[in-house]
């Protein structure tokens, strides 16, 4: 991919660079008119994606099977118009029957999600140990294990964490700090390599380093 | 008969759910139980969740300063995804937000980015605002829905400089705009309240707010909330079923290394 | 009320120093690379060593589920992943569940000029349009979308992208539910690819492999642990691997530089503060 | 008609609770019918979904009206750009996805922009890590340097200065996380389960729009 040589493409990846800047002048100065602009540019851009897109996808997706004979498709139609009951307030309830619907939806994937692979996978994959393991492995199988216990016990409602509770609760917490802090340092390496993607196109842009 | 309609239910059971079967049953029996027990006058003690004691300590602080209140579930997911009940809990919790809003008279804004539950929080606030006999306070506009993740983070880091709330909760299905509001309104000095059951955004509410509701408190918030006696209930079950699985695994930690595997067997059952 | 000490000061240092100082260093190993040397993690070795065992004979599916934004997280492994697929002649097949997917595919396609498409000359060791790799574009409906396809293929793409209908593609003919397929390889911000675990990995023990950023990493620890994943590449860092293990070295390796840089800063800021932290804990009064 | 029937918070319950109900059979049994009814469900959420953007829209447009509306000094104009640029990229949308503005708009606004925004986490993870990873005492000791190590482990140079970084993040990531992370995925579980059930049970009464205490 060279550098843009059309004239509307080089527009556009200063006006790419330009916002990247609008907003950066947020954090790396105060909020400001600038900043304001390019935040009501991207949202509006961002509703339009959207709306064009729910046009072409309740078209491809709704209408046109409706048209060729499966009536079932009708329901979405139905469901989705009843939001649209809000603002009037002796009809506002029926919006309450598509919420109805979708929250039911909802647990309904989320709880048969989470049955397995959150709590049967979860206490397997605490009590598998290891096949001809090495003192480390062994070692592993113990942590996992009994740190899996330590941590759960930490999180209780009605225990208080006092007495012969409090130290198994305490080395729990521990252990769920080592966790967080393990997340916390993967994160910084997405993030970073995010904000070093913005500075390279930036330098780009400004044909500082070559495009890719 | 009974042997045979074991026999016709095993023959649909699907291979491999049949623990997770039991466990859902088993939970079910827990909570009938524990909720008889409350009924008949021994409720059970729940503990605090700091967290949620300090939602009124920040809209006093609020009401004081004279400043509004900002709210936000994050990006969670449709009310269809299964995220869907990480945003009702979060409405829930609102719900409560809303009514100390009311209260003390403090502006409330939300902003938000899943179309389908602007009815439910709609409905839920207005009930919240009637709930305090002060209707005519509830005002739909308080409710900003911006079209996507991004576009919320950049309107929120907007509305914190614009109007510099006192308070800031993010309580719901987190993504990467948990260290981005926290920090930002950490800026301007706001009192956080943050939670969510995305492991993944854990450190970071840790990091920069000053009270957190982690994971399954925040779906049990609603029912510290009610304080009703079958929502305490709940609470306690949810305790027993983890101390019987965790019984279980501590079973299956220690016949497994002995090359007794009934625990696995029964959970891959 | 004194003069503040230094450690007090530093302790409260305007947040906008740090990102300025954080800005501009960013921008150095663009202008003067480092080009540190990379080890190669376990699950970025297991998937390279899985595609090794792949021949022409076989079929993966690259899903897209990251958008253009994480480009500088995941396209490097994504591409690295893709150009060893095609090393070894495993026939593709491409799709997405985000929006920007096309502006994807078009990244890695530039970067992988075997891929051609219909309209284009092919010569030897080229992928042919329809036969070697074939792209579906935007898929729609999140997990009950992806266990369909897991069970029947063609009851959800009718047609690839350019609208030519499934049964007049060689390709999409060869295949028709998940057991034919001997990789998936999902790029993902979000939660598809535990889609792809549950329902092509656990229903139909089809190999699944997470080029995502660095948190999907994480995520895929325990699938991967289980037996479920063939491996995972850690963001960026894994394709940096990745780009090692094939021989060919690209845009990963180069962002390393920005990583060390930015980690360096990051560890360094941390070590400050507790520093300051320990200077000045002591004069406050209380505050432990 | 007396419609209040049609509202009694009974009826709301019934189907959330039949629809998660069948979610849940299908997941257990194998009957075809059911799991059809369940994909059909998630269908029409998808579509239910596509009608609620538009409501979105509406939505915002209440909020950006009434600062047009009342000239909201520093904001009204902004509020008008919105319209204006919605309605033009819209149009433009409509009539072709793949060229003219709204092509040009889709890649040299609404993708930088969102790499942009993705992007500003590295700015606040930065200052988070700067003000709040502090050694108060032993717990934000033990996320400090579990942070570390893998922030080392992660970028190359973290085995330059000592070999055995590598080995340690790896530990790290495959064992030293586990423990923490399958407690927090069971026990959410868990409150996830009961909070269905309480919903269910009409315990929740917000999520049904009753008021407590009377009222209606």
């Amino acid at each position: 991919m060279p550098y843009p040589t059309e004239p509307v493409e080089i527009l556009g990846a200063w006006v790419g660079a330009f916002l990247t800047i609008a907003i950066y002048s947020y954090i790396l100065y105060r909020e400001n008119l600038v900043f304001r602009f390019a935040e009501h540019t991207y949202i509006a851009v961002t509703f339009a994606v959207s709306i064009v897109q729910a046009v072409s996808m309740i078209q491809n997706n709704i209408i046109a099977p409706l048209s060729n004979g499966q009536l079932t498709y009708i329901v979405p139609i139905i469901l989705g118009l009843m939001l649209y009951t809000l603002p009037f307030k002796q009809v506002r309830w029926m919006a309450r029957y598509t919420v109805s619907f979708l929250v039911g939806i909802g647990f309904g994937v989320a709880i048969r999600g989470s049955l397995t692979a959150s709590i049967i996978d979860q206490v397997l994959g605490s009590i598998t140990p290891p096949i001809n393991g090495s003192p480390l492995d062994w070692f592993n199988y113990i942590w996992i294990g009994l740190g899996f216990i330590l941590v759960t016990m930490y999180f209780t409602f009605t225990v208080e964490h006092k007495g012969a509770y409090y130290y198994p609760t305490r080395l729990g917490r521990y252990i769920l700090m080592l966790g967080l802090g393990v997340y916390f340092g993967n994160t910084v390496q997405f993030r970073m390599a995010m904000l070093s993607g913005r500075v390279q196109y930036l330098l780009q842009v400004f044909k500082i380093i070559p495009w890719p | 008969m009974q042997t045979a309609l074991m026999l016709s239910v095993q023959s649909i059971l699907i291979e491999g759910r049949g623990s997770s079967l039991i466990v859902l049953l088993l939970v079910l029996v827990l909570f009938y139980a524990a909720y008889s027990m409350s009924k008949s006058g021994r409720p059970p003690k729940m503990r605090r969740l700091i967290a949620i004691d300090a939602i009124e300590e920040a809209v006093g602080r609020a009401a004081e300063m004279g400043k509004p209140v900002h709210y936000t579930p994050g990006i969670s997911g449709s009310l269809s995804s299964w995220q869907g009940p990480q945003m009702v809990a979060s409405i829930s919790i609102l719900g409560y937000v809303g009514e100390l809003c009311a209260r003390y008279d403090v502006p409330l804004i939300i902003n938000m980015a899943q179309a389908d539950a602007i009815p439910l929080m709609e409905e839920t606030l207005r009930l919240s605002y009637l709930k305090e006999g002060k209707p005519e306070r509830f005002d739909p506009k308080m409710i900003r829905y911006q079209p996507s993740q991004s576009t919320m983070v950049t309107a929120i880091l907007g509305t914190f400089q614009r109007e510099r709330p006192a308070a800031n909760m993010m309580i719901g299905g987190l993504y990467y705009e948990s260290v981005v509001i926290g920090e930002a309104a950490n800026f301007i000095g706001a009192m956080q309240i943050g939670g969510t059951a995305n492991t993944h955004q854990l450190p970071f509410i840790v990091a920069t707010c000053d009270y957190v509701l982690i994971g399954e408190e925040l779906y049990a918030a609603a029912a510290y909330i009610s304080k009703e006696p079958m929502q305490v209930a709940s609470i306690a079950s949810e305790d027993w079923i983890k101390f019987i699985l965790l019984a279980i695994t501590l079973l299956g930690f220690i016949l497994e290394v002995v090359g007794i595997p009934v625990v696995s067997s029964f959970l891959k059952w | 009320m004194g003069e503040k000490s230094i450690w007090v000061k530093l302790g409260e240092l305007d947040r906008r120093v740090l990102y300025w100082t954080l800005f501009i260093l960013l921008a150095v190993p663009f202008l003067y690379p480092l080009g540190l040397p990379v080890s190669i993690s376990e699950t970025t070795l297991t998937l390279y060593n899985y595609i090794e065992t792949l021949g022409p004979d076989d079929v993966a599916v690259v899903g897209i589920q990251a958008g253009v934004s994480a480009w500088p997280e995941v396209l490097p492994g994504l591409v690295a992943v893709t150009k060893h697929l095609v090393s070894r002649g495993v026939k593709i097949i491409f799709w997405g569940f985000y929006t920007d997917v096309d502006m994807t595919m078009n990244a890695i396609k530039a970067r992988v000029p075997q891929l051609k498409w219909a309209n284009e000359q092919v010569g030897s060791g080229d992928y042919k349009y329809g036969v070697d790799w074939v792209y579906i574009g935007l898929l729609a409906g999140g997990e009950a979308a992806v266990a369909q396809l897991a069970d029947d293929l063609h009851s959800v793409i009718k047609a690839d992208k350019f609208g030519t209908p499934a049964d007049q593609i060689p390709l999409l003919q060869k295949v028709h539910n998940a057991a034919d397929i001997a990789l998936v390889v999902t790029s993902d911000t979000g939660d598809y690819g535990d889609y792809y675990i549950r329902q092509w990995a656990v229903r139909y023990k089809t190999k699944v492999a997470e080029v995502g950023i660095a948190m999907n990493y994480s995520t895929f620890i325990p699938y991967y642990n289980a037996g479920l994943a063939v491996g995972a590449l850690k963001g960026v860092r894994g394709g940096a691997e990745y780009e090692r293990l094939i021989g060919s070295l690209g845009e990963g390796t180069q962002r390393m530089d920005a990583l060390n840089v930015s980690h360096l800063l990051t560890i360094f800021a941390v070590l400050l503060a507790n520093i300051c932290y320990f200077m000045t804990r002591g004069k406050k009064g209380g505050g432990g | 008609m007396d419609m209040s029937v049609a509202r009694r918070p009974e009826i709301f319950i019934f189907i959330t609770g039949v629809v998660m109900g069948l979610t849940l059979f299908g997941y257990f049994f194998d009957i075809s019918e059911v799991q059809n009814a369940v994909q059909t469900f998630q269908t029409w959420a998808t579509g239910i979904g596509w009608f609620a953007l538009a409501l979105g829209f509406l939505t915002a447009a209440r909020v950006h009206l009434n600062h047009i509306r009342r000239r909201t000094p520093g904001r009204w104009y902004f509020s008008a750009w919105l319209f204006i640029l919605t309605f033009i990229v819209t149009v433009a949308g409509l009539i072709s996805q793949s060229t003219g503005f709204y092509k040009w708009s889709f890649t040299w606004v609404y993708t930088p922009l969102g790499a942009t925004l993705y992007a500003t986490t590295g700015f606040y993870i930065f200052s988070a890590a700067y003000r709040a990873f502090r050694a108060r005492n032993l717990e934000s000791s033990i996320l400090l340097i579990a942070g570390i190590l893998v922030m080392l482990g992660n970028c190359t140079v973290g085995e330059v200065i000592w070999n055995q970084i590598p080995a340690i993040n790896e530990w790290l990531q495959l064992n030293g996380e586990t423990p923490a992370m399958r407690a927090l995925l069971f026990t959410a579980a868990f409150g996830l389960i009961l909070f269905g059930i309480r919903v269910l049970m009409g315990a929740e009464k917000r999520f049904l729009g009753v008021v407590e205490g009377g009222g209606g």
